[in-house]
C-alpha cells in the first residue's frame, strides 16, 4: 500500500516534469508564432528555460516579509495543485495523477487559490503598481469566473458527474461525443472565459505593461520570479489540460494532448496578436454580458 | 458602452487630494516607465482607477541647449539644434537655419528649397511612424508598433542613404543643405514609399478598423474646440478639433506653396479621431513627397555662400521662425546682437503646451488604464519641452 | 508594517517617511562571491543568454532601442528583451548623457536591480560628456556614479552596434568579467560621495535595494 | 498693420514697431502694460494664440527684455511683444488667467531667469532642474562651461597644441630669446 | 463599430505568411550607406595640422598632437588632429571645414570597448580597421563651408598698364578686404613660413574686424615695412597658407597692404609703440636698404640713437632702385622710411662706408655697428662677349629706370634671367616701349620669379623663351659696333640627372639660334660688395659672406696672438664695437622680407650684447 503511494508519488512527479517542460515549450513555441505575426524571427523556442534559469542564477534578492515570499509559493502550489487533480491523458498511469482523489471542484478552487496567493504576496511588495495589479487580476477573475463557472456547471449537469476522469470517459467514441459538440454554447462560454483567465490580450490588463508595468510581479525577482515563471508553464499546462478533458474530448494518448492543448492555446494567441488590450471595467463588462448569457443559456439547455 | 463615448470633459477647477485621506493613491508614472512617451513622469493622484490629480514633471532631459547656443558660433549650433527632439530632428536644424538666413539676409538655392520640403516631409513620416507604434502600443497591441517600427527605419535608411545619418542627419545646413541626392535615390525612395503605403494599408485594417482600440480610443481625450485659442493646441490636435490650421498652408514657408495638399481636418477631437487625422497625413506625407520628387529641380547648386563658419557674425536683430511638424507649431526665435554667437535662442515646441497644462488637464477623470494612451494621443516628445 | 524592524535596524533613509522605510530592504550593499567552476560558467552562460534591459530611456539613445526591439533587428532572437521593471532587469542601458535629475532616478534603479547587473552606455555623452561637455546639468563620466561594463561609440550608436555591443557583453558575461555589481559593492562610498557631489538634493537613502 | 502699430502706440504707450516679415512685427510696449496689451491684442485685435514666451538677458541694459508672442491666425499675423524690466528683482503679471499654458512658462521663466509673475500657479516649483543652488541659469553672468567644470568630473589625459606655438618651438624657438 | 471592426483585425495574420523583417546578421549584413558618418578618417599626408577642425569642433573633441613621422615644417605644423570618441558628435563639420580635403568619414560604425580611456585616437596616424575605407561621408561636391576662390584683385588692364609706370596693383576695397580676410582660418601655419613671423592672423583678423589700427599695431611688431612688403612681398606665407591646400591661398599680402594704406602716415604715431627712454648708446647702420631701416627702427624702438649711411642719395636700397615705380610706387615706399625717420633714425644718404667713412671709423664712432650692404653688384653672363656694351646689368636698369635717367633700351630687348629682376627689368623695358625676350635656361614653372610677376609680364608682352642657355654676345652682322649685340643661344631639353634634385637643362646639340637685340639685359643674380671691409677688421668671412651667429654678429676672426699679446681669452676680441650683419649679405633667401627679419633679430642682437657689455 505504502508502497503504490510511491509509486503513485513518483508517477506524478514525472507527469509534472513533462508537464513543465511541455508548458515551457508551449510558451516558446507560442512566442515564436507571435513574432512571425510580427514580421520577424523571435526568441528560441528554449528561451523560457534560460530565463529561469538566469533567474534561479541571480545572485541577491530581497524580501519584503513573509507573506512576499509565501506569495509565490502559493501560486505555484496552486498551479501543481490544479494539475495534480487533473488526468493529462485519458487511461494512462502514468499521467493520471491524483485525478481519483479530487474533482473538478477541487481543481477549481486550486484555480483560484493560486491567484488569491499572489494577491497577498505581490501587495506586500508596497509597489503601487502591484497592488493595482492584484486589484485589476481580481476583478477581471471574478469577472471572468462567472462564465466558466456557468460553463462548468452545464458540463457537470450534462454529465451528472463532478469526476472529471468520468466527464472524459462521456466523451469518448468519436469527437461528436465532445463536449464542443454536445454543449458548444458552454465551450463558447468557457473559451472567452479561458482569454481572460490566459492573460492575453484583449484581457492583459493585470499584466500591462504599457499602463502599471507590470502589475502584481513587479516586485519580484530572481528565484521568486523563476517560480512564477515555473508556475506559468505548470498553470498553463493545467489549464489547457483541465479545458481538453471538459470540452475536447481529453486524450488517450500524449500526442493527442500535445495537439489538442497546442491548439487550445493557440486560440489565445490568434486572438491577442489581433486586438489591443481591454481596461478592466471593459472587460468585466465584457465578460459578464454576452459570455454570460451563453454560460446561462448552456446551463439552461443541459439543465433541460 | 454609450457612456464610454461620451466626450468626457473634466472639471476645470483643480481641487487638491487630501492625500493622507486614505481615499487616494499617489502614484508616479515614470520616468522609468513604458507607457510613458520619453523621459518624462506624471504625478497622479488616483482614486480607484480614475486619476483625479496630475501633474507633470519634466526636466529628465535638460540639457541646457538654450544656455548652450548662447556659447557657440552661429555655425556651432547647427549640429546642436537636431538632438532638441530626437525622434524628429530636422525640423529644428529647418527652423535655426531659416532663422539664421532670415537675419544674414541670404537667400537660399531653389534646389535646397525642394531638398529641405522634401526632407522634413520624410520626417514627419518617419515621426508619424513612431507614433503610431506607440498609439497601438500604448493600447497594448503590441503588433503594430512590431510593423511601424521597420516601415519607420526604412525611411530612416533613406535618411542615410541621402545625409550619412540615421536619427540626426544634420543635413539643413544654414545656406541650404549639405549634398544632392545620390544617383538612384528618387527610385529607392519611390520604392520604400510604395511599400509604406501597403503596411499603411494593413495596419489601417488591423488599427483603426478594430473594436478594442475603437472601444478605448473613442471619447478619450476630448479637446473642446474653444480650447485651441485657450491653450494654445496646435497641429493635429486642433485639426481634429476642426480648427484648420497648418502653418504649412498659412506660411507657406519652403516649397509648399507649390505643393498641392489641403490640411486634414476632424470634427470629434477625441483620441481616435487625432489618430485617424495622423494616419492621412501620413498618406498625404507619401503624396508630398512624390509630388516634391517630380516636382524638384534635377539641377542646379544646393547650397547659398555662406561667410567662414569659425568667423560669422549675424547682423543684430531677432526673428521667430515656424514650421508645422508633427505635433504642431514647432519654432526657433533667435536674437543675435551682432556678434559670433546667438545673444539668445528659444525653441517652441509643441509638446511644451500639450504635454504640461493639456495633459494636465485632460488626464483628470480618466480612468489609470488610459493615461498612457491619452499621452500618446497628444503625440508628445519630452526633450522638446525642456531643451 | 512592523515597526520593530525600524528600531532594529535604522537607516540613514532621512528623506523616506517612516513607515514607507520598511518598504526598502536595509542592508548594506555586499560582495557576492561567485559560485564554483562549471556552475558558473553555465550560470554564467544563461545570464548572458537572457539580457533583459530595463526599459528606462534616460536619453537620446533609447530611441534606438526601439528599432532594436522590433522586427527590424529583433533582438529577442539573442535572448535579449526589455522589461519593465529594475527588479527582474539585468541590464541597464545608459542612453547617452544624463541629466542631473535623471542621474538621481538612474542610480535608483541601478540600485534596485538584482545582481549580477550589467551596464552598457551608449555614446561619447557617457564616456566624457559628449556634445554637452559645457552643460550645468549633464553629467561628464557615467562610471564615475555607476559601474559600467561596456561602452558603444556613436551619436547615436545605431541598432547594429548596439547590437554588436551586447554581444559583447555577452562575451564579457561569459568570461566572468562582468562584475559590475561587486565593484559598486567594493567602491560603495567612493560612488556614493561622487553621486552626492552631484545630486545636489539628495532625498533616497543611501540603502536601497 | 501700421494701424495696429497707432493703436498700440496711442492706448498703450508702445513703441519701435519693427516689421521683420510681412508675416512677423516687434513692438515694445512698457512693462506695467503687459497684461492689458495682451487681453486687449487678444480680444480685441485677433491674437488669440500665443506662441511662447521667453526672456533675454540684456545684462548690458541691465533689462531682462520679456518676448510675448502672439499668432492671429485670421490675418496670419504674428506679433513679438517686448517689454523690459529692471534685472534687479524683476517682477511682472502673470498672463495665465490669459491663456492656460502661460503658467508654464511662467514657471521656466521663474527658474531660469529668475523673473517672477505673481499669482502664477506652481511658479516657485522647481521646473526641470532639481536641487538648484547657483544663478538662474539662462542668466548671462552665469558661466555654464565653468559650474560644468568645477562640478563634473571629465575624464583627463586631453592635450592639444596650438599650431601656430607648435611651430615656433619646433622650427625657430631662437624667436623669443 | 460594426462587425468589421471584429473581423478585421485577424488581418494581422496575413503577416505570418509573409517574410519576415528581420534582417538575418545585421552586423555583417547592413554596413554604413556610402554617405554614412561613422569614424573618422584622415589622410595623414595631405593633412597639414592647421587646426580648422579643432576649431570648427563645438564639442571640444579634436585636440591636435604631434604625430610619429610628421615634424613640422614649412606649411606642415607637424601636429594631426586626435579625436576623441568621448566628445564627439559626428556631425562631421570637421570635414566639411577641412581646408586640405584630407579628412573624412568611413562608413564603419561598431566600436564596442569596456575601457573608456581607449576612445580617443589619431586618424590615419593609428592604424583602425577602417583606414582608407573608400565609402563614407565626404565633403560634397560643390560644397564648401569655406570660401576656396580668392577675392580677385583689381588691376589695371595690361594693355593700359604696360604703356605707363602707374601702380598696377590697385589694392582691394574695404568690402573686397573683408571679404578676403574672411577666408582665413587663422590657423597660423603661416607664420612660420614667414621669415619675419609676422603675426598673420593676428592683421587678418584686424582686417576682418576692421580695427586697422589694431592691424597697423601687429605689423609693425615685427616689420616696418608694411607697405612695400604688402606690395612686393615674395609672400612664402601664402605658399603655406592652409586655405591654400584646397584652393587659392589667403591674399595675405594684399591684406596687409590694405591695413597700411587705410591708416594715414600722420596716425602711425597714435598706434604704434615708441622708445620708453633714450638709452644714449648710438649705433650705425650700413646701408638704408629694408634691412638696414629695420635694424634701425628696432634699435630706435629700444631707445638707441641710430644713424643710417646710404651710399645712394635716396633711401630704400633694393625697394626703391631694383623695384619698379609700378610695382611699389615712391610714396608708399616713403611712407614706410617716413615713420622710421620720424622716430628719429639719422639717415645719411650719399655716404658710403669705405669710401666717405671707414668701417674702422664707426666702428669706433659707435656702440655697435650693422652691416646691412646687400647685394649691390651684378653677376655677369660669364659667356664669351659679356662685357659687350649692348649687355647691360638688370639691377643697373631699374636703378637707372628709378633715378630717371633714359635708358636707351632700344626696339628690341632680351632679358636673360628668370628672377624678380629680370621679370622687373623686362616689364621696365616694356613700358620703355620695347619688345621683350625673356630668356630662361629652364622651364617656365623652374623660374625662381614670383608666378605673378612672370603672368604678368607675359600678359603686358614678353614673350618667355625657355630652356635657352646663352653661348655667346657679340656684334650683330652689318650693325655698327656696340650699337646693336647678337645674342646666341643654344635650346636646351631638362634631363634628370640625380633622382630627387630638380631636372638639369642639357644643350641640344646643333639647336643654336641668333638673335639680334638692341639690348640685352642680364639679370642672373647679383653679388656682394664688401670691399669697405678690410684685413683689420678682422671680420671673418667666408665665400663672400660674414659668419654670424645667431644674432647676426659677425665672428671675429680668433684675435691674432701678435696683435694684442696677453689679452685675457674671455674679454672681447676686440675693444672696437662688436659688427653685425643681415640681409641679403647673409641669408640665402636674399628677399625684403629675409632682410626684414635679420635686421629685426639683429636689432635685439644689439641690444643684448650692448646690455651685456654695459653691464
Amino acid at each position: 500500500m505504502i508502497a503504490d503511494i510511491f509509486v503513485r508519488i513518483g508517477y506524478a512527479a514525472i507527469s509534472l516534469f513533462i508537464l513543465t517542460n511541455y508548458g515551457l515549450l508551449l510558451i516558446g513555441s507560442m512566442a515564436r508564432i507571435s513574432a512571425k505575426v510580427q514580421g520577424r524571427v523571435g526568441q528560441p523556442v528554449w528561451q523560457p528555460y534560460i530565463d529561469i534559469i538566469k533567474s534561479i542564477a541571480k545572485r541577491n534578492s530581497i524580501g519584503h516579509g513573509v507573506m512576499f515570499y509565501l506569495g509565490p509559493v502559493f501560486r505555484l502550489a496552486g498551479g501543481i495543485g490544479t494539475y495534480m487533480f487533473i488526468p493529462a491523458v485519458f487511461g494512462s498511469v502514468l499521467f493520471r495523477n491524483f485525478s481519483d482523489s479530487g474533482d473538478l471542484l477541487l481543481v477549481m478552487y486550486f484555480i483560484f487559490f493560486g491567484q488569491l496567493g499572489m494577491a497577498l504576496g505581490a501587495s506586500e511588495g508596497g509597489h503601487p503598481y502591484s497592488a493595482l495589479g492584484v486589484s485589476r487580476g481580481l476583478a477581471q477573475m471574478t469577472a471572468f469566473e462567472v462564465p466558466f463557472a456557468l460553463s462548468v456547471i452545464a458540463v457537470v449537469i450534462q454529465y451528472g458527474t463532478l469526476d472529471i476522469t468520468a466527464i472524459v470517459a462521456a466523451q469518448q467514441g468519436g469527437f461528436l461525443n465532445w463536449t464542443l459538440f454536445t454543449n458548444p454554447l458552454a465551450v463558447l462560454a468557457a473559451m472567452i472565459a479561458f482569454l481572460g483567465m490566459s492573460g492575453h490580450n484583449p484581457f492583459s490588463v493585470v499584466l500591462a505593461p504599457q499602463e502599471i508595468p507590470i502589475g502584481p510581479p513587479t516586485e519580484y525577482h530572481s528565484n521568486l520570479l523563476g517560480m512564477l515563471q515555473t508556475n506559468r508553464a505548470v498553470f498553463n499546462g493545467a489549464k489547457l489540460v483541465l479545458y481538453m478533458n471538459l470540452f475536447f474530448g481529453g486524450a488517450t494518448n500524449i500526442v493527442i494532448m500535445v495537439i489538442k492543448t497546442f491548439l487550445i492555446y493557440f486560440i489565445n494567441i490568434f486572438v491577442g496578436q489581433a486586438f489591443p488590450r481591454f481596461r478592466t471595467d471593459q472587460s468585466i463588462r465584457f465578460f459578464l454580458g454576452v459570455p454570460t448569457v451563453v454560460g446561462i443559456i448552456s446551463v439552461i439547455i443541459a439543465v433541460l | 458602452m454609450k457612456r464610454d463615448r461620451m466626450p468626457y470633459i473634466p472639471p476645470a477647477e483643480r481641487a487638491t487630494p487630501d492625500l493622507d485621506s486614505g481615499k487616494y493613491l499617489l502614484m508616479w508614472q515614470g520616468p522609468q516607465h513604458p507607457g510613458i512617451t520619453g523621459n518624462m513622469s506624471l504625478r497622479l493622484v488616483i482614486e480607484g482607477d480614475t486619476v483625479v490629480d496630475c501633474e507633470t514633471h519634466v526636466g529628465y532631459l535638460h540639457r541646457g541647449f538654450e544656455k548652450l547656443m548662447e556659447r557657440r558660433s552661429w555655425m556651432q549650433n547647427f549640429p546642436l539644434v537636431c538632438r532638441i527632439a530626437v525622434p524628429e530632428p530636422d525640423f529644428n536644424e529647418y527652423c535655426y537655419a531659416a532663422a539664421l538666413e532670415e537675419l544674414s539676409g541670404i537667400q537660399i538655392p531653389e534646389k535646397a528649397v525642394w531638398l529641405r520640403t522634401f526632407s522634413l516631409e520624410l520626417m514627419r513620416l518617419a515621426s508619424y511612424l513612431m507614433w503610431i507604434g506607440g498609439q497601438a502600443g500604448s493600447f497594448g497591441h503590441g503588433t503594430i508598433i512590431q510593423w511601424s517600427a521597420t516601415m519607420r527605419d526604412y525611411v530612416l535608411d533613406l535618411f542615410e542613404e541621402l545625409t550619412g545619418g540615421r536619427i540626426y542627419h544634420m543635413y539643413i545646413i544654414p545656406g541650404g543643405v549639405r549634398g544632392d541626392v545620390p544617383a538612384g535615390y528618387f527610385k529607392h525612395v519611390l520604392e520604400v514609399m510604395d511599400t509604406v503605403q501597403k503596411n499603411l494599408d494593413d495596419i489601417e485594417l488591423v488599427m483603426y478598423h478594430n473594436a478594442v482600440f475603437k472601444l478605448r480610443a473613442e471619447g478619450l481625450g476630448y479637446i473642446p474646440p474653444d480650447w485651441i485659442d485657450r491653450y494654445g493646441i496646435t497641429g493635429p490636435n486642433a485639426r481634429a478639433a476642426g480648427i484648420k490650421r497648418d502653418l504649412r498652408k498659412d506660411l507657406g514657408y519652403l516649397a509648399y506653396p507649390q505643393l498641392e495638399f489641403q490640411p486634414v481636418v476632424g470634427s470629434k477631437s477625441d483620441a481616435f479621431e487625432r489618430a485617424r487625422l495622423r494616419l492621412q497625413e501620413m498618406y498625404q506625407c507619401i503624396d508630398l513627397i512624390r509630388q516634391c520628387i517630380d516636382l524638384m529641380p534635377k539641377e542646379g547648386p544646393f547650397r547659398a555662400k555662406t561667410p567662414n563658419p569659425l568667423y560669422w557674425k549675424v547682423p543684430a536683430g531677432e526673428t521667430y521662425v515656424a514650421a508645422e511638424c508633427t505635433r504642431g507649431e514647432y519654432g526657433f526665435y533667435v536674437v543675435s546682437d551682432g556678434s559670433e554667437k546667438p545673444r539668445r535662442v528659444a525653441v517652441r515646441g509643441p509638446s511644451y503646451t500639450h504635454a504640461v497644462s493639456v495633459m494636465e488637464r485632460l488626464v483628470r477623470g480618466v480612468n489609470i488604464a488610459d493615461v498612457a494612451g491619452l499621452m500618446v494621443s497628444l503625440h508628445t516628445y519630452p526633450p522638446e519641452i525642456e531643451r | 508594517m512592523s515597526s520593530k524592524k525600524i528600531e532594529m535596524a535604522p537607516l540613514a533613509n532621512e528623506g523616506l517617511p517612516l513607515e514607507e522605510r520598511a518598504l526598502f530592504c536595509d542592508v548594506p550593499p555586499r560582495e557576492y562571491e561567485p559560485a564554483r567552476g562549471v556552475i558558473e560558467d553555465f550560470y554564467n552562460w544563461a545570464r548572458s543568454q537572457s539580457l533583459w534591459i530595463l526599459g528606462f530611456g534616460t536619453g537620446c539613445g533609447a530611441i534606438e532601442l526601439r528599432p532594436l526591439m522590433t522586427s527590424r533587428f529583433d533582438m529577442y532572437r539573442f535572448g535579449i528583451q526589455p522589461r519593465a521593471t529594475p527588479r527582474q532587469s539585468s541590464v541597464f542601458v545608459i542612453g547617452g548623457y544624463a541629466s542631473v535629475k535623471t542621474l538621481k532616478r538612474i542610480v535608483r534603479s541601478y540600485e534596485q536591480m538584482m545582481g549580477p547587473k550589467f551596464v552598457v552606455a551608449l555614446g561619447s555623452c557617457t564616456i566624457n560628456g559628449g556634445m554637452y561637455w559645457d552643460s550645468y546639468n549633464t553629467i561628464k563620466r557615467i562610471d564615475q556614479y555607476i559601474p559600467v561594463d561596456t561602452y558603444i561609440t556613436g551619436c547615436m550608436p545605431r541598432p547594429e552596434a548596439l547590437l554588436a555591443g551586447f554581444q559583447e557583453l555577452k562575451k564579457i558575461i561569459r568570461a566572468g568579467r562582468a562584475e559590475g555589481q561587486n565593484l559598486y559593492a567594493r567602491n560603495f562610498e567612493w560612488y556614493k560621495e561622487n553621486q552626492k557631489k552631484v545630486i545636489k538634493d539628495w532625498n533616497m537613502p543611501d540603502y536601497n535595494w | 498693420m501700421n494701424e495696429l502699430a497707432e493703436r498700440l502706440a496711442r492706448r498703450y504707450d508702445a513703441e519701435g514697431w519693427h516689421e521683420q516679415r510681412k508675416d512677423l512685427a516687434s513692438i515694445s510696449i512698457p512693462a506695467l502694460r503687459v497684461r492689458d496689451v495682451l487681453a486687449w491684442l487678444r480680444d480685441e485685435e485677433g491674437y488669440k494664440h500665443l506662441s511662447f514666451i521667453t526672456a533675454i538677458d540684456n545684462i548690458e541694459r541691465g533689462v531682462f527684455t520679456l518676448t510675448y508672442t502672439v499668432r492671429n491666425h485670421d490675418t496670419k499675423h504674428s506679433l513679438m511683444v517686448h517689454a523690459d524690466i529692471i534685472r534687479e528683482n524683476p517682477v511682472v503679471d502673470s498672463v495665465h488667467l490669459l491663456w492656460e499654458q502661460a503658467w508654464t512658462y511662467q514657471r521656466e521663466l521663474k527658474e531660469w531667469f529668475g523673473i517672477d509673475c505673481p499669482g502664477s500657479p506652481r511658479k516657485d516649483e522647481e521646473f526641470v532642474l532639481e536641487g538648484w543652488d547657483q544663478l538662474p541659469m539662462m542668466r548671462r553672468d552665469f558661466d555654464s562651461l565653468a559650474y560644468s567644470n568645477a562640478t563634473y568630473a571629465e575624464r583627463p589625459g586631453r592635450v592639444t597644441h596650438d599650431p601656430a606655438a607648435y611651430m615656433k618651438a619646433q622650427l625657430y624657438p631662437e624667436a623669443d630669446q | 463599430m460594426d462587425i468589421k471592426d471584429f473581423i478585421a483585425p485577424f488581418a494581422v495574420w496575413k503577416r505570418a505568411f509573409e517574410k519576415p523583417f528581420t534582417v538575418k546578421k545585421p552586423i555583417d549584413e547592413r554596413p554604413g550607406a556610402p554617405r554614412y558618418r561613422g569614424f573618422h578618417i584622415n589622410d595623414a599626408q595631405k593633412c597639414i595640422g592647421c587646426g580648422t577642425c579643432e576649431a570648427i569642433c563645438m564639442n571640444k573633441a579634436i585636440d591636435l598632437v604631434p604625430a610619429a613621422g610628421y615634424a613640422a615644417k614649412e606649411g606642415d605644423s607637424g601636429l594631426r588632429p586626435r579625436v576623441d570618441y568621448g566628445r564627439c558628435c559626428w556631425c562631421a563639420l570637421c570635414v566639411d571645414v577641412c581646408p586640405s580635403g584630407s579628412l573624412g568619414m568611413s562608413n564603419e560604425y561598431v566600436w564596442i570597448d569596456s575601457d573608456p580611456e581607449v576612445f580617443r585616437y589619431t586618424p590615419g596616424v593609428e592604424a583602425k580597421p577602417w583606414d582608407g575605407s573608400p565609402l563614407g561621408y565626404r565633403r560634397a561636391e560643390g560644397y564648401r563651408l569655406l570660401e576656396e576662390q580668392r577675392v580677385e584683385m583689381p588691376e589695371l588692364d595690361y594693355k593700359e598698364a604696360v604703356q605707363t609706370f602707374l601702380e598696377l596693383v590697385r589694392g582691394y576695397s574695404r568690402q573686397q578686404a573683408e571679404k578676403e580676410a574672411d577666408r582665413c582660418v587663422s590657423c597660423g601655419v603661416c607664420i612660420a613660413s614667414c621669415p619675419a613671423h609676422m603675426d598673420i592672423p593676428g592683421y587678418i583678423n584686424a582686417v576682418r574686424e576692421g580695427d586697422m589700427q589694431n592691424g597697423l599695431r601687429l605689423l609693425y611688431e615685427t616689420n616696418p615695412f608694411p607697405e612695400a612688403c604688402g606690395r612686393i612681398c615674395t609672400h612664402r606665407c601664402e605658399e603655406a597658407c592652409a586655405i591654400g591646400t584646397g584652393g587659392d591661398p589667403v591674399a595675405i599680402r594684399w591684406l596687409k597692404r590694405y591695413i597700411a594704406d587705410q591708416v594715414e602716415l600722420a596716425d602711425y604715431g597714435k598706434v604704434l609703440p615708441r622708445a620708453e627712454a633714450d638709452s644714449g648708446k648710438k649705433i650705425a647702420v650700413v646701408g638704408a636698404g629694408p634691412g638696414g631701416l629695420s635694424a634701425a627702427y628696432y634699435l630706435a624702438l629700444l631707445g638707441h640713437s641710430v644713424t643710417v649711411f646710404e651710399k645712394d642719395s635716396e633711401a630704400g636700397g633694393m625697394l626703391r632702385y631694383g623695384i619698379p615705380e609700378y610695382r611699389l610706387p615712391y610714396p608708399a615706399l616713403d611712407k614706410d622710411i617716413g615713420y622710421i625717420e620720424s622716430l628719429g633714425v639719422k639717415i645719411e644718404r650719399g655716404t658710403a662706408v669705405g669710401s666717405a667713412v671707414a668701417l674702422a671709423e664707426l666702428r669706433s664712432r659707435f656702440d655697435a655697428v650693422y652691416l646691412s650692404t646687400g647685394l649691390p653688384a651684378a653677376y655677369s653672363l660669364e659667356v664669351p662677349g659679356d662685357k659687350h656694351p649692348r649687355v647691360l646689368d638688370g639691377v643697373a636698369v631699374l636703378a637707372a629706370a628709378t633715378r630717371g635717367e633714359p635708358l636707351g633700351l632700344g626696339k628690341r630687348v632680351a632679358v636673360v634671367g628668370g628672377g624678380n629682376v629680370a621679370m622687373d627689368a623686362a616689364r621696365t623695358a616694356l613700358r620703355n616701349g620695347a619688345a621683350v625676350d625673356i630668356l630662361y635656361r629652364r622651364r617656365k614653372e623652374d623660374m625662381p620669379a614670383d608666378p605673378d610677376e612672370i603672368r604678368e609680364a607675359i600678359a603686358e608682352g614678353a614673350s618667355l623663351v625657355e630652356k635657352a642657355i646663352p653661348l655667346e654676345v657679340r656684334d650683330a652682322a652689318g650693325a655698327i659696333a656696340g650699337k646693336q649685340a647678337l645674342f646666341v643661344w643654344n635650346e636646351a631639353r631638362m634631363v634628370q640627372k640625380e633622382d630627387g634634385k630638380r631636372p638639369v637643362p642639357e644643350a641640344i646639340p646643333g639647336a643654336v639660334h641668333e638673335d639680334p637685340y638692341d639690348s640685352i639685359i642680364a639679370a642672373i643674380g647679383q653679388g656682394p660688395d664688401l670691399s669697405f671691409i678690410g684685413e683689420a677688421d678682422r671680420l671673418e668671412l667666408r665665400r663672400f659672406k660674414p659668419v654670424v651667429d645667431g644674432f647676426g654678429r659677425i665672428a671675429e676672426a680668433a684675435a691674432g696672438a701678435a696683435a694684442e699679446p696677453g689679452a685675457p681669452a674671455s674679454a672681447s676680441p676686440s675693444k672696437a664695437a662688436a659688427v653685425f650683419a643681415g640681409g641679403d649679405l647673409v641669408n640665402d633667401r636674399k628677399d625684403a622680407i629675409s632682410a626684414i627679419a635679420d635686421g629685426h633679430h639683429a636689432a635685439q642682437g644689439i641690444d643684448r650684447w650692448l646690455d651685456r657689455k654695459g653691464s
